[in-house]
């Protein structure tokens, strides 16, 4: 088997997620689905790191992982925020972008 | 002797300074400030030429370089003075003039209360004048051109408080303008063609020019003709003169009869050497000259303001040095003869009309006039004496310069000698007829006097001191100049160096024209005396005949100069801001109108859902992400 | 596990085994994966997200990045997914969203620019020649150990990013905490003061019914029972309230109340009386479908 | 290192900002002077990089260089030549003038401020001196992405002044006039903005090709003209033509020139005259001086192949500037045709590319930005004391303010380009310099200067002289702080005019320098000056 099966793999999974960031409208299964995209990225960047034969990739991943955790606290601390005031976590609910 | 020369403009140039930044501290002490400093130049000006006089007579130009004031690759315009005997008498009639009408003015201008300011202008005219006739080379001559100019403007609006002065000044200075376009292109032609603008570059070369750059040589005549016609008021440029009277008199009589008027005429003395190497433009100049000596002469003949008549009269005699001028190396001597005598009794002649409107409550309408020469005797006499000496009277001023040109006139030759001389000799039969006419309705005949707006009624009185000392010293040079300076033909002698002279020989004896120019005289007192001395004069002016009233009102000039120029440019102006709005703004506000209503449908597209946007933010990555292969697989 | 054959300089293919692990793990990472988007409810989503995460820490694995594998479970499946759960209880857990779209067009665009982009990633991916490949054996080996190797990158050439990554970390706590703490603006009401507000705004001033607990149930949202045999939704805490999580048992309260009537009619053989049902509709839908009937 | 003076003239004005901005809402008056110090010490950096400036030696001095983004060839390189460095020296000049003519007009109006934390005098002050800290860089800045930067940033705080603090002395009310005003203030973003955005795509184009061509991209004007004199950088006829009418087109809306004149009397109507000046005499000249140094050195080619339509739209200009200011019944708006006007000139003296025509049209900067800040600084004084701008509300003033007469006449008169007063020295160059090239053009042109005359002595007339109207009666002549304002200006004029050599002699290599760029020489006299 050629590692850049895992390749597939990660692009399969990333547009999965991008799919459901599209779809969903609850704002947490959206949180999840910017997670699952983060994570075939990862993948991505592992597999490259082993065709490549150094780390680099590997740290890389590693960044986007301690950047994800970042993210998601603050991303749940606002759907939390925003669940308190309207008491609703579907991201249509917040469209006072429009003009 | 050079540093004088810079002395000479520098004390009236400083006097200006302090009198008009000065503020109100000088109130009190202005006008004799004024005056001294008026009186130094002149000081300079007759130390300067005692020293020229000791000089040998080919070897009498002094050169004074200041500073180079516009240093620009190929373009080197300096500060520098050249004094020679054209200068010199210029200079001498400017300050001497000039100081005698600062001196009368104290009295003139006694009760109004910007008499300071009034001064300052005086001074910065002087300035800019000898400025103007020191000048050694085109730019600078320019820069006291302009200077005058605006004195000029600053001093006819004098009184703004008067719409019509103010009106008048901006006339004045619009019409110079023109002309002043003139003088600039001519500059911008003699700086192409020569390299230069300095007179030592250009006039000694122009006959060498004039071989193979006829054409543009002529050009410069023809652009510096334009300048003299703006600043001396020749037709078509004249229509400002007229107005130029809504001026304080001894402005009337230094800057609009003695002085600055005359600077077309040293421009184009100055230049000969140019008009020599350009036939064309000499006889336009000659043209010029002998239209506007008749149509000056005729609308004298016509107006009954005394100063307006004068004004015409001004502009008539300019035209015979005008003409003079124009016709070369004959005239230029003569042209600077009759203008120095003219600078003599037309600024008494002024100055005379000043003391008696300062007598008669500032009344200027000669019907309103009549028999004051028992009130004011020493004003009639000066007067009496100008008038003598304007009309050509044997013996006087006016008579030696003016029969000079006539001569000249008729030495031309050809049947332009004809006409010329012809024109000449008509224009000396109505100047005779309108200057007794003005004599007459002012001095002779009974009281027409009226009170004036306020009801007061007028009482003549002679002028004080220092108004009628002025007068009587200019009285003197009206009878005494033109003589003088035929004795033993001096003044031909003294500018020849500077002018060139030629004696043409005349188709007519001199004797012939001047019994000719007296037989002219003689006819026009004559008439004169029979419709204004013998006849009584009506207080409200006649109709008169179709001429008259065209004559009252300039010749109908003004009247085209309106409906023409202004309100054609009325007209232009009004539809062009129009234009700017509504075409030039608008195409821009279409554009933007519809830029607009696209938005109007784009801003659809923002409907304000995350997840709408997410759509877009993957599809526009999904284009670059097929851009960037696309381009690879290229 | 299979490190060992990434000892090799270059290699054309992997392992068999490790082709075996892919294609089984592969798949199951793909389910989770379309769990995630597909399921109604978020715990159901989080638990598929969590087990995908799990198969790319084995992936991790299997390329050498044992570091990198160990951290996907303790971080994402221990941390960040717990994480996860956590806001879904607050938020509600068994909320099921509705996966009816209801932007126009949405689902249509969404579909078309997934399936462009992941056409396009994957033809990138074909496009690029990767027939060749290193691995990661000798790079782990040159600092003595996978962890080496990287913490020698991270503190070397990574140092500014990471250290920038600790200030991020810093500010998202603290961000988290300002997001998340509601600041007292007013001072609190007294007790008098929130009774005198009921009495004034006409609100219910007596104390709330208490929960139908041990009544017969065991749990705290079984609400108590009015007399005519409807619930009391008052009784219940209006957390459930809010997420509609009532259990309604007033059916069969009812239903045995009716046993109890029918029992003692034919006791007493008296005619059968039906009993008339009373409910919000719109409070409780289960029993609104009941009452509909 | 030597210590970086062009950054550090930039910088001061920059700090001054900060600091203006900084100042608590109360302290108005500390804020005021802030400003003005910041100011005063910027003028004092630009003389000494003018006193620095050597004529004589390299044709960019004092010059910084380094490098900002190596991989997009960006740098922050600074330099003046002698035409920066006198414009940087007039910026500096005019910026004090400005703040003290200004000086009350960002006061908060009288009675219960609703907006008690909004801080207008700070925000204005600190605003003017943003603007002064942009327009240097742009004069100084070597690197053509750098300058960009700048030539739009400007945009901002300029917006701001104008929408933010317009002229209370409206015809229409208070409320058209902050109708007005926003109007004004969003063309003028817009128009420059398009402007820029083109010169921006311009800009690009011109780095690809040195990409293309150099192997690596730069920004710099340095590298490139030294790469295109070593013959390793040439664009073809029609790249340069495409990407000089790129530049050319930003600066025409900057500068203005006909047809994109339209923003300029409004924003100039709009704003009060202190930012009036600051639109005119300091951002616009940004324009013509970037044609300068931009549009002819990088390509001279092109330039010479616009030359006829671009002279032909500045005489249109010249023309139609003044016949519109002679139509204006608004006091500022006529001078702002003025400028268009005398904008004309500027350009027409650039293209003519001539000495006479280049050294006269970067005089001419200097001199309009002095005489124009004179007359609408004065005219601002006018305005505020009647309450309206409008010229038929005036008449007679004269009678009772003779000083704010006489500063208002000699404005009038420089810029009608009287000899003696500095704009005179520099429109006659500019005529004589096309005129010696194009004869008709010079001739036409020449017609400007009496239609000069005309809106001059008309505005003169009506505002001035006269009975004194109804309104003006009791109008107070000059303050000491606004004798202080125009006195120096007027003494500048007067000095310029009769000795501009300092100024020309800085001028004059540069202008040699660029000519030499444009492969151009003077027409030689038709006949040679004897020696």
């Amino acid at each position: 088997m050629n590692p850049a099966n895992y390749l597939y793999l990660a692009a399969l999974l990333f547009t999965i997620g991008a799919a459901g960031v599209l779809i969903r409208r609850n704002a947490i299964v959206v949180f999840m689905c910017v997670e699952l995209m983060l994570n075939a990225c990862n993948l991505a960047f592992v597999t490259f790191s082993r065709l490549h034969g150094n780390l680099d990739g590997q740290v890389i991943a590693f960044f986007t992982m301690v950047v994800a955790a970042a993210e998601v606290v603050v991303g749940l601390a606002i759907i939390v925020s925003i669940y308190r005031t309207r008491h609703s976590a579907s991201v249509d609910d917040a469209n006072l972008m429009k003009l | 002797m050079e540093t004088l020369i810079g002395l000479l403009v520098a004390a009236p140039l400083l006097g200006a300074g302090v009198l008009l930044t000065g503020g109100r501290r000088f109130d009190r002490t202005g006008h004799l400030l004024g005056t001294l400093f008026a009186l130094l130049s002149f000081v300079f000006g007759m130390v300067l030429f005692v020293n020229m006089l000791g000089k040998n007579a080919d070897d009498r130009a002094l050169h004074s370089h200041l500073f180079t004031w516009v240093p620009v690759e190929g373009f080197q315009a300096q500060v520098g003075f050249q004094l020679d005997q054209l200068s010199m008498t210029f200079v001498l009639l400017i300050t001497g003039v000039g100081t005698l009408i600062h001196i009368y003015s104290i009295g003139y201008m006694e009760h109004d209360e910007r008499r300071r300011r009034f001064f300052g202008y005086l001074n910065l005219f002087l300035a800019a004048m000898l400025l103007l006739v020191l000048a050694d080379n085109y730019l600078l001559l320019y820069a006291g051109w302009e200077g005058v100019g605006l004195a000029s403007y600053l001093l006819i609006g004098f009184w703004q408080h008067k719409p019509s002065a103010a009106t008048a000044a901006k006339k004045a200075f619009l019409v110079n303008r023109v002309g002043d376009m003139g003088l600039s292109i001519g500059i911008m032609l003699m700086f192409t063609t020569f390299g230069s603008f300095a007179f030592s570059n250009v006039l000694p070369r122009a006959a060498q020019a004039a071989g193979t750059q006829h054409a543009t040589i002529t050009g410069i005549g023809f652009m510096l003709l334009l300048a003299a016609c703006g600043k001396s008021a020749q037709v078509p440029l004249q229509s400002w003169l007229g107005d130029a009277m809504e001026g304080p008199t001894p402005v009337s009589a230094l800057i609009h009869a003695a002085t600055m008027v005359t600077a077309g005429v040293y421009l184009i003395v100055r230049s000969g050497a140019i008009f020599n190497a350009a036939p064309d433009a000499q006889t336009a100049v000659v043209t010029v000259g002998a239209v506007t000596l008749l149509f000056g002469a005729i609308v004298g003949c016509a107006k009954d303001d005394i100063k307006k008549a004068l004004a015409g009269s001004t502009m008539s005699q300019i035209g015979y040095m005008i003409m003079a001028a124009g016709l070369g190396p004959i005239g230029y001597v003569f042209a600077i003869m009759h203008l120095v005598t003219h600078g003599f009794f037309k600024a008494g002649l002024f100055l005379g009309a000043g003391s008696v409107m300062h007598g008669m409550n500032d009344e200027v309408d000669m019907r309103r006039y009549g028999g004051l020469r028992k009130f004011m005797p020493i004003t009639f006499v000066t007067f009496g004496l100008g008038y003598l000496a304007i009309i050509g009277f044997p013996g006087l001023s006016g008579f030696f310069s003016k029969d000079k040109i006539i001569e000249a006139a008729y030495a031309k030759g050809g049947t332009e000698g004809w006409i010329l001389g012809s024109a000449a000799l008509l224009g000396a039969a109505i100047t005779a007829f309108y200057m007794t006419r003005v004599m007459l309705m002012t001095f002779f005949g009974e009281k027409r006097w009226v009170p004036d707006a306020e009801g007061h009624e007028p009482h003549p009185h002679e002028s004080p001191k220092s108004m009628t000392v002025p007068m009587i010293i200019l009285a003197f040079g009206s009878v005494f100049a033109g003589g003088l300076f035929s004795i033993n033909s001096s003044f031909v002698k003294w500018l020849e160096p500077v002018t060139g002279h030629s004696e043409g020989n005349s188709p007519v004896s001199t004797g012939t024209v001047t019994a000719a120019t007296m037989v002219c005289l003689v006819i026009g007192v004559g008439i004169a005396w029979l419709m204004y001395g013998r006849r009584s004069v009506p207080a409200v002016a006649p109709r008169g005949s179709l001429v008259t009233r065209a004559a009252r009102r300039d010749l109908l000039q003004d009247d085209f100069n309106h409906v023409v120029l202004v309100r054609g440019g009325e007209h232009l102006t009004r539809s062009l801001v129009y234009l700017d709005h509504s075409l030039v703004d608008g195409v821009v506000n279409g554009s933007a109108a519809s830029v607009g209503g696209l938005s109007g449908r784009l801003r659809r597209l923002q409907n304000g859902y995350v997840r709408s946007y997410a759509v877009s933010m993957l599809g526009g990555t999904a284009v670059v992400v097929a851009a960037t292969l696309l381009m690879r697989a290229v | 596990m299979t490190g060992s054959m990434s000892l090799a300089a270059a290699a054309y293919q992997t392992s068999t085994g490790e082709a075996v692990q892919f294609w089984v793990l592969g798949t199951v990472a793909v389910i989770g994966a379309l769990g995630t988007v597909l399921m109604k409810k978020s715990v159901h989503s989080a638990l598929s997200l969590a087990g995908t995460m799990i198969v790319l820490a084995v992936f991790y694995l299997a390329q050498g990045a044992y570091f990198l594998g160990v951290v996907q479970i303790v971080v994402y499946t221990g941390a960040i997914m717990m994480l996860f759960l956590f806001v879904v209880m607050l938020v509600g857990i068994t909320a099921a969203d509705s996966l009816k779209e209801t932007l126009k067009g949405q689902r249509w665009m969404a579909a078309l620019c997934g399936l462009g982009f992941g056409i396009l990633l994957i033809a990138g991916i074909a496009n690029a020649s990767l027939h060749s490949f290193a691995g990661t054996g000798q790079a782990n080996a040159a600092d003595g150990g996978n962890v080496q190797g990287l913490a020698h990158l991270v503190f070397t050439k990574y140092v500014w990013a990471f250290e920038i990554t600790g200030a991020l970390l810093i500010t998202a706590a603290i961000g988290a905490m300002v997001l998340t703490h509601r600041e007292r603006t007013e001072e609190r009401l007294t007790q008098r003061e929130q009774a005198e507000a009921r009495v004034r705004e006409g609100k219910q001033v007596t104390p709330l019914p208490a929960p139908g607990t041990y009544a017969r149930h065991n749990a705290v949202d079984v609400p108590a029972l009015l007399p005519d045999g409807s619930i009391s939704e008052l009784s219940v805490s209006s957390t459930l309230r809010e997420r509609g999580q009532i259990r309604d048992v007033s059916r069969d309260a009812m239903r045995r109340l009716a046993e109890l009537d029918q029992r003692s009619d034919e006791w007493l053989e008296r005619a059968p009386e039906q009993p008339e049902l009373e409910h919000d509709g719109e409070r409780a839908p289960a029993s609104a479908e009941e009452g509909a009937k | 290192m030597s210590f970086p003076l062009l950054t550090a003239t930039a910088a001061l004005p920059a700090v001054g900002a900060i600091a203006t901005a900084a100042v608590p809402a109360a302290r108005r008056v500390a804020a005021k002077y802030t400003a003005l110090a910041f100011s005063l010490g910027t003028l004092v950096l630009a003389i000494i990089a003018m006193v620095r400036f050597d004529p004589g030696g390299a044709r960019y001095q004092l010059t910084e260089s380094h490098t900002w983004v190596k991989n997009f060839g960006l740098h922050y390189d600074l330099g003046v030549d002698g035409i920066a460095v006198v414009m940087v020296a007039l910026t500096a000049l005019l910026i004090p003038f400005v703040m003290l003519a200004g000086w009350h007009d960002a006061d908060p109006l009288e009675g219960p401020d609703p907006n008690r934390r909004w801080r207008p005098t700070q925000g204005f002050f600190a605003l003017i001196l943003l603007v002064e800290a942009m327009v240097v860089l742009s004069f100084e800045a070597t690197d053509v992405f750098l300058f960009y930067i700048f030539f739009e940033a400007m945009l901002i705080p300029m917006y701001f002044l104008i929408g933010g603090f317009g002229d209370r002395a409206h015809p229409g009310g208070e409320e058209e006039a902050a109708r007005q005003r926003s109007y004004a203030a969003v063309k003028f973003l817009l128009y420059n903005l398009v402007g820029g955005l083109i010169m921006l795509a311009a800009i690009i184009g011109l780095y690809a090709a040195t990409a293309r061509q150099l192997g690596t991209g730069t920004f710099s004007l340095q590298q490139i003209l030294d790469a295109r004199a070593s013959g390793q950088f040439k664009l073809g006829t029609d790249t340069e033509r495409w990407l000089f009418l790129g530049f050319f087109f930003a600066f025409a809306v900057k500068a203005p020139l006909w047809p994109l004149h339209t923003w300029l009397p409004n924003a100039m109507g709009e704003a009060t005259s202190p930012v009036a000046v600051l639109i005119t005499a300091v951002v616009d000249k940004v324009g013509t001086f970037a044609m300068l140094r931009f549009c002819l050195q990088l390509f001279p080619e092109a330039s010479k192949w616009a030359t006829p339509v671009i002279l032909v739209l500045a005489l249109i200009s010249i023309i139609y500037g003044a016949l519109l200011a002679v139509g204006q019944r608004d006091i500022k708006r006529l001078i702002a045709y003025a400028s268009v006007s005398h904008f004309g000139f500027i350009i027409l003296g650039i293209f003519a590319m001539t000495s006479q025509g280049e050294s006269g049209a970067t005089l001419y900067m200097v001199n309009h930005g002095i005489s124009t800040a004179a007359l609408m600084l004065v005219a601002g004084f006018l305005i505020t004391r009647r309450g309206s701008r409008i010229i038929a509300d005036f008449g007679g003033v004269q009678k009772v303010a003779p000083v704010l007469a006489g500063t208002f006449m000699i404005g009038g008169l420089a810029t009608l380009s009287l000899p003696g007063l500095a704009p005179f020295v520099s429109e006659f160059l500019v005529l004589v310099g096309t005129f010696s090239r194009y004869p008709v053009l010079g001739i036409i042109a020449t017609l400007g200067i009496v239609l000069a005359a005309l809106y001059v002595l008309v505005l003169y007339q009506r505002t001035m002289t006269g009975p004194v109207k109804a309104g003006i009666e009791g109008m107070a002549d000059l303050k000491v702080r606004e004798v202080v304002v125009v006195a120096p200006l007027i003494a500048l004029l007067l000095f310029l005019g009769v000795y501009p050599k300092p100024v020309a002699d800085i001028v004059n290599p540069s202008v040699k320098h660029t000519l030499s760029d444009v492969h151009k020489t003077d027409p030689k006299p038709a006949l040679e000056a004897k020696k």
